[in-house]
């Protein structure tokens, strides 16, 4: 049964290898093998719900000496959301690429990224790790890449060596772990580590190179430009993925691995980053003139919201408290993933309907695409933290968390990002609801505004009504710790 | 007495090579630059060559240094080649 | 004394390797920037012989010094410029030298600590202690290709990934013109025995240095070189053959991965008696297509006719 | 043997150090990416001298193939810039034409 884990890594490398000599029937081998892929990863999800935590020694070698996959309630759950995204932005993507020629250069590196994606999740094993960091990152810049424009060339350049330059700076931090402990096993190594200047400086490393590549302000600069200008399907799992990723490994060696080396005063400054993100990038978001560029700089501010969540979680008391804190902080990540994707989708609708994306001129939109329109509002509501959206319920327990931990002080940062994140969402609609003329083509509705449906509706009922579930599993098997 | 013959001969390429290097770094063009790069592949190479030779005693091992020598005259004769003649048509571009 | 003589030689070698550094990354001009990285190479791969990483040594002179040296080489030719300025103020200038100065520091005091605190052994006597199971006796290669293959499978997939975009990105470059005769006649005999040089690599992987990477990339070379002196010699290859062997290294790796599943219940997890022959049998598909990847890397773009390939047959029945 | 082992990190330390440093000063590509490829041989020469055991020892061979692993991925990730470069090279040649163009 633990083969799952395998199958979900390895059924979509094959269909990208396949895709690559078959591009004719690139689509069709595409779709089969993410519904499979996301099949394998409900599977693992069950499996984690019903008994625990487990791992895969690949080649069948004990951890240390070779590497393990392993899942447990934190990177099952991601998993499960990192397929159903990609799952419908892959529906969204068949109908999104009208040349044939694009559509065959598109496909095998989409899977790739998917197979980036869940190898990422699951290893655990640094330099494992280092190795899908750059998978990920050349296939995401390869697909940045395909908008074929100068500001899309331009952003793919900044974005690959930025990229790169994160992944070298986490691979010097690998190379001193190695010298200093002697393995890369994440497990092993948590049971090993201690506070000393070798773990603090390497440690650093790691996390310097990682908060490159989530983009936490103020190293966020790379970002809007590239999630901008990628084409729409590659926008949704850039932002919705791509970035939630990097901020998972962090969580990972923070909590998990490097506890003993996580100072409060370190957390506190990158929560304060996180703050500063949060404002920042909402009021950039407000600013913005173009849609796409709107919903990244959103994202900037999404992901500070996940770096608020740090400096409570080290301050708080093993327990009931830090699972609260730590399953809205998942919560918060999911909502965010699945509401970003649906909204770069629509983006891309409208997009491709109206051929361009400036805000001023949306009029009409909301009579010529009224789905499109209420997926837009429905993922506005989970951006704002509205209920029912499974953010209202992140956004609440942050705040209690603030003032269980005496950290009062997020409470306004918190209540003025979401002031501001009202303003730009409501400026959108208010621009769509607005006269205008209502002409363009027909729509394939059903492939093309139906997965951003299904993934905003997730993000707003399903994870606002089902959060129950998700604290279960966290409060079961949240804590991984030498598992 | 072979041991010494060796040093000698790897010492005797290593002048050779120091005197290219010189030459590299201090003649005025391209194609006398070339000229002392040559010599010190070739003849130092050839000498450290055989102070090598001298001190390993395996047959097969001497086979393989000789071949290497030759290899590395080949690429050389031919990259100089190959950059002289650049260096000669870039001349008449500028004219 | 000989302490004394080694740590002279390591010295030089040492403040050798950080002058051509600092001289390739201070350097005005491209070109020159460029020569001075491909001689870091190669001292590099001197310096990787020094520490007794054979392997490495191989694959820096054909691959960090030889192939990404050919890449960067006829990547000057697309830029109409060459010299090199920094746009940064001198403020930035000093808060840049300050703080990668102050890391320099942090980083020697914590690679001081760390070499201290290590038992020395690390992971070294667990892979001495498997090797006799590995099928293989060359412990790098039982790492790379056993103990650690699921890392080299996804490498593979990166080298794949990276291809595809050099392919999808750009038509391949204009040919140039025709090359020097001595070139080609150095050519016609030097093709041959890098190719049998490759083949040697590749078997002899298995219990001295070489392996799938060193063959491949010398395989890329030998193709470079004769891309070099016949410019337009690639308008003989078969672009199908070439994509389904581009692809045919990973496609080998994965699907015997998956066999070994079946059989052994983890994902690569060869049974011992195969193990050898696995090893030999993935390696060689994977030499194949890294010679692949290179060469399509090397050429720049997509051949004419590269995405049309399969569709070869489309188009004429479309104007049938 | 822990000095040769100092020396050499250190030296990694170094480069890393060199490669950063330009890396951060230079906005063209093609300067960036050697200054990349400088600072990843830095942290490959750190994992070699922690490897290293002294002339008669056996060194560690996980670090080896790790940076076997980290050669060929630099290899890959150079090409992928220079085609992102040569693309965005002959787009910017191709609007200046058509700029050009416009003016007369």
């Amino acid at each position: 049964m633990s083969n799952a884990i395998i199958w979900v890594i390895m059924v979509p490398f094959l269909g990208s290898l396949v895709s690559i000599i078959w591009s004719r029937y690139a689509s069709l081998i595409a779709i089969i093998s993410n519904l499979a892929a996301l099949i394998a990863s409900t599977v693992i999800l069950t499996q984690v719900y019903q008994s625990g935590p487990f791992i895969h020694e690949l080649g069948g070698w004990q951890a240390g000496l070779g590497i393990s996959l392993r899942a447990d309630a934190l990177s099952s759950i991601l998993l499960v959301m990192s397929m159903t995204v990609i799952s419908a932005a892959t529906f969204y993507a068949s109908t999104y690429f009208t040349d044939a020629a694009k559509r065959a250069r598109f496909w095998p590196l989409w899977l790739m990224l998917t197979v980036a994606l869940n190898a990422l999740l699951l290893s655990g094993d640094l330099f494992n790790l280092y190795v899908t960091l750059e998978l990920l990152g050349l296939s995401a810049v390869a697909l940045t890449a395909l908008s074929d424009n100068r500001a899309a060339l331009q952003a793919a350049i900044r974005y690959l060596s930025i990229g790169l330059l994160g992944s070298l700076v986490f691979l010097a931090g690998v190379a001193l772990v190695y010298a200093g402990y002697g393995t890369l096993d994440l497990a092993a190594l948590a049971k090993v580590v201690q506070a000393n200047p070798l773990s603090q400086v390497a440690f650093g490393l790691m996390t310097a190179g990682l908060l490159i590549k989530s983009a936490l302000f103020p190293l966020h600069f790379w970002l809007p430009s590239a999630h901008a200008s990628a084409p729409a399907p590659v926008s949704a799992a850039l932002s919705a993925l791509v970035v939630k990723v990097a901020v998972y490994i962090l969580l990972r060696l923070w909590i998990d691995v490097f506890d003993l080396v996580l100072t409060p005063a370190s957390a506190m400054l990158l929560g304060t980053l996180g703050a500063i993100a949060v404002i920042w990038g909402s009021w950039q978001a407000l600013q913005a003139q173009r849609l796409k560029l709107m919903a990244a700089y959103s994202t900037v501010a999404q992901i500070g919201y996940l770096f608020i969540f740090l400096p409570l979680i080290v301050v708080l008391p093993e327990g009931t408290l830090q699972d609260a804190a730590f399953t809205a902080l998942l919560l918060m990540a999911l909502t965010h993933g699945f509401a970003k994707s649906a909204f770069f989708l629509s983006a891309g609708v409208i997009q491709q309907y109206c051929g361009h994306d400036r805000i001023a001129e949306l009029g009409g939109t909301a009579r010529a695409l009224p789905l499109t329109i209420f997926v837009i509002a429905l993922s506005g509501v989970a951006l704002i933290g509205l209920p029912p959206s499974g953010s209202f319920l992140g956004k609440w327990y942050l705040i209690s968390s603030s003032f269980h931990a005496g950290q009062w002080w997020w409470i306004p940062v918190i209540v003025v990002g979401s002031i501001l994140a009202t303003a730009y969402v409501f400026r959108i609609l208010g621009h769509a609801f607005g006269p205008g003329e209502s002409i363009g083509r027909v729509l394939n509705w059903g492939r093309e505004e139906i997965p951003a449906l299904m993934l905003a509706l997730i993000a707003t009922l399903i994870l606002g009504f089902g959060s129950a579930e998700l604290w279960d599993l966290v409060a079961q098997h949240g804590d991984t710790t030498g598992n | 007495m072979i041991d010494s013959l060796a040093v000698l001969a790897v010492f005797f390429g290593l002048f050779f090579f120091l005197s290219g290097s010189i030459g590299l770094l201090r003649l005025p063009d391209v194609f006398s630059r070339l000229h002392a790069l040559a010599k010190a592949d070739n003849i130092g190479l050839a000498f450290v060559t055989l102070g090598i030779i001298l001190l390993e005693p395996s047959l097969l091992n001497d086979i393989k240094l000789v071949i290497i020598w030759l290899l590395i005259m080949a690429a050389s004769a031919v990259s100089s080649h190959l950059v002289a003649r650049r260096a000669l048509r870039g001349e008449r571009d500028d004219d | 004394m000989i302490e004394i003589l080694w740590f002279l030689v390591d010295s030089m070698l040492v403040l050798l390797l950080l002058a051509l550094a600092w001289t390739t990354c201070s350097s005005r001009d491209v070109m020159r920037a460029v020569t001075l990285f491909i001689a870091m190479g190669l001292l590099l791969a001197i310096i990787w012989a020094r520490l007794k990483a054979p392997d490495l040594a191989l694959a820096e002179a054909i691959i960090g010094a030889g192939v990404s040296g050919a890449l960067l080489l006829s990547a000057i030719s697309d830029y109409p410029s060459t010299a090199i300025t920094s746009h940064r103020s001198p403020l930035m200038h000093g808060i840049i030298n300050t703080f990668t100065l102050a890391l320099t520091i942090l980083m020697s005091w914590a690679v001081w600590h760390g070499l201290n605190m290590s038992d020395g052994v690390r992971l070294s006597e667990q892979v001495s202690s498997q090797i006799p199971v590995s099928g293989v006796s060359n412990p790098v290669t039982a790492v790379l290709l056993n103990f650690r293959a699921y890392d080299t499978l996804l490498e593979l997939a990166v080298v794949l990934t990276a291809v595809l975009a050099v392919l999808i990105l750009n038509d391949k470059r204009a040919d140039s013109a025709a090359s020097s005769p001595l070139l080609r006649g150095m050519t016609r005999w030097l093709v041959p025995l890098l190719v049998v040089t490759s083949g040697y690599l590749l078997w002899v992987g298995a219990h001295a240095p070489g392996g799938a990477f060193q063959a491949g990339a010398m395989l890329a070379a030998a193709m470079i070189l004769l891309q070099l002196a016949y410019p337009s010699i690639h308008r003989g290859f078969n672009l199908y053959l070439l994509r389904v062997l581009l692809v045919a290294g990973i496609f080998t790796f994965v699907l015997v991965g998956l066999w070994m599943m079946s059989a052994n219940d983890d994902f690569l997890a060869y049974t011992p008696a195969w193990a050898g022959t696995l090893i030999l049998i993935i390696e060689t598909a994977a030499t194949i297509s890294i010679a692949a990847a290179l060469t399509l890397a090397y050429i720049g773009g997509r051949p004419t006719g590269w995405e049309t390939g399969d569709h070869v047959i489309t188009g004429k029945e479309d104007a049938g | 043997m822990i000095s040769t082992q100092l020396l050499y990190s250190l030296a990694g330390v170094g480069l890393f150090a060199i490669g950063l440093r330009a890396t951060l000063l230079h906005h063209l590509l093609l300067p960036r990416l050697l200054a990349l490829n400088v600072c990843g041989a830095g942290v490959f020469l750190i994992f070699i001298a922690v490897a290293y055991a002294g002339i008669e020892g056996m060194a560690d061979p996980v670090p080896h193939a790790l940076v076997l692993t980290g050669i060929v991925v630099a290899v890959s990730a150079t090409a992928m810039a220079l085609a992102l470069g040569r693309r965005l090279e002959s787009k910017e040649s191709e609007t200046m034409k058509s700029e050009a163009m416009k003016d007369e």
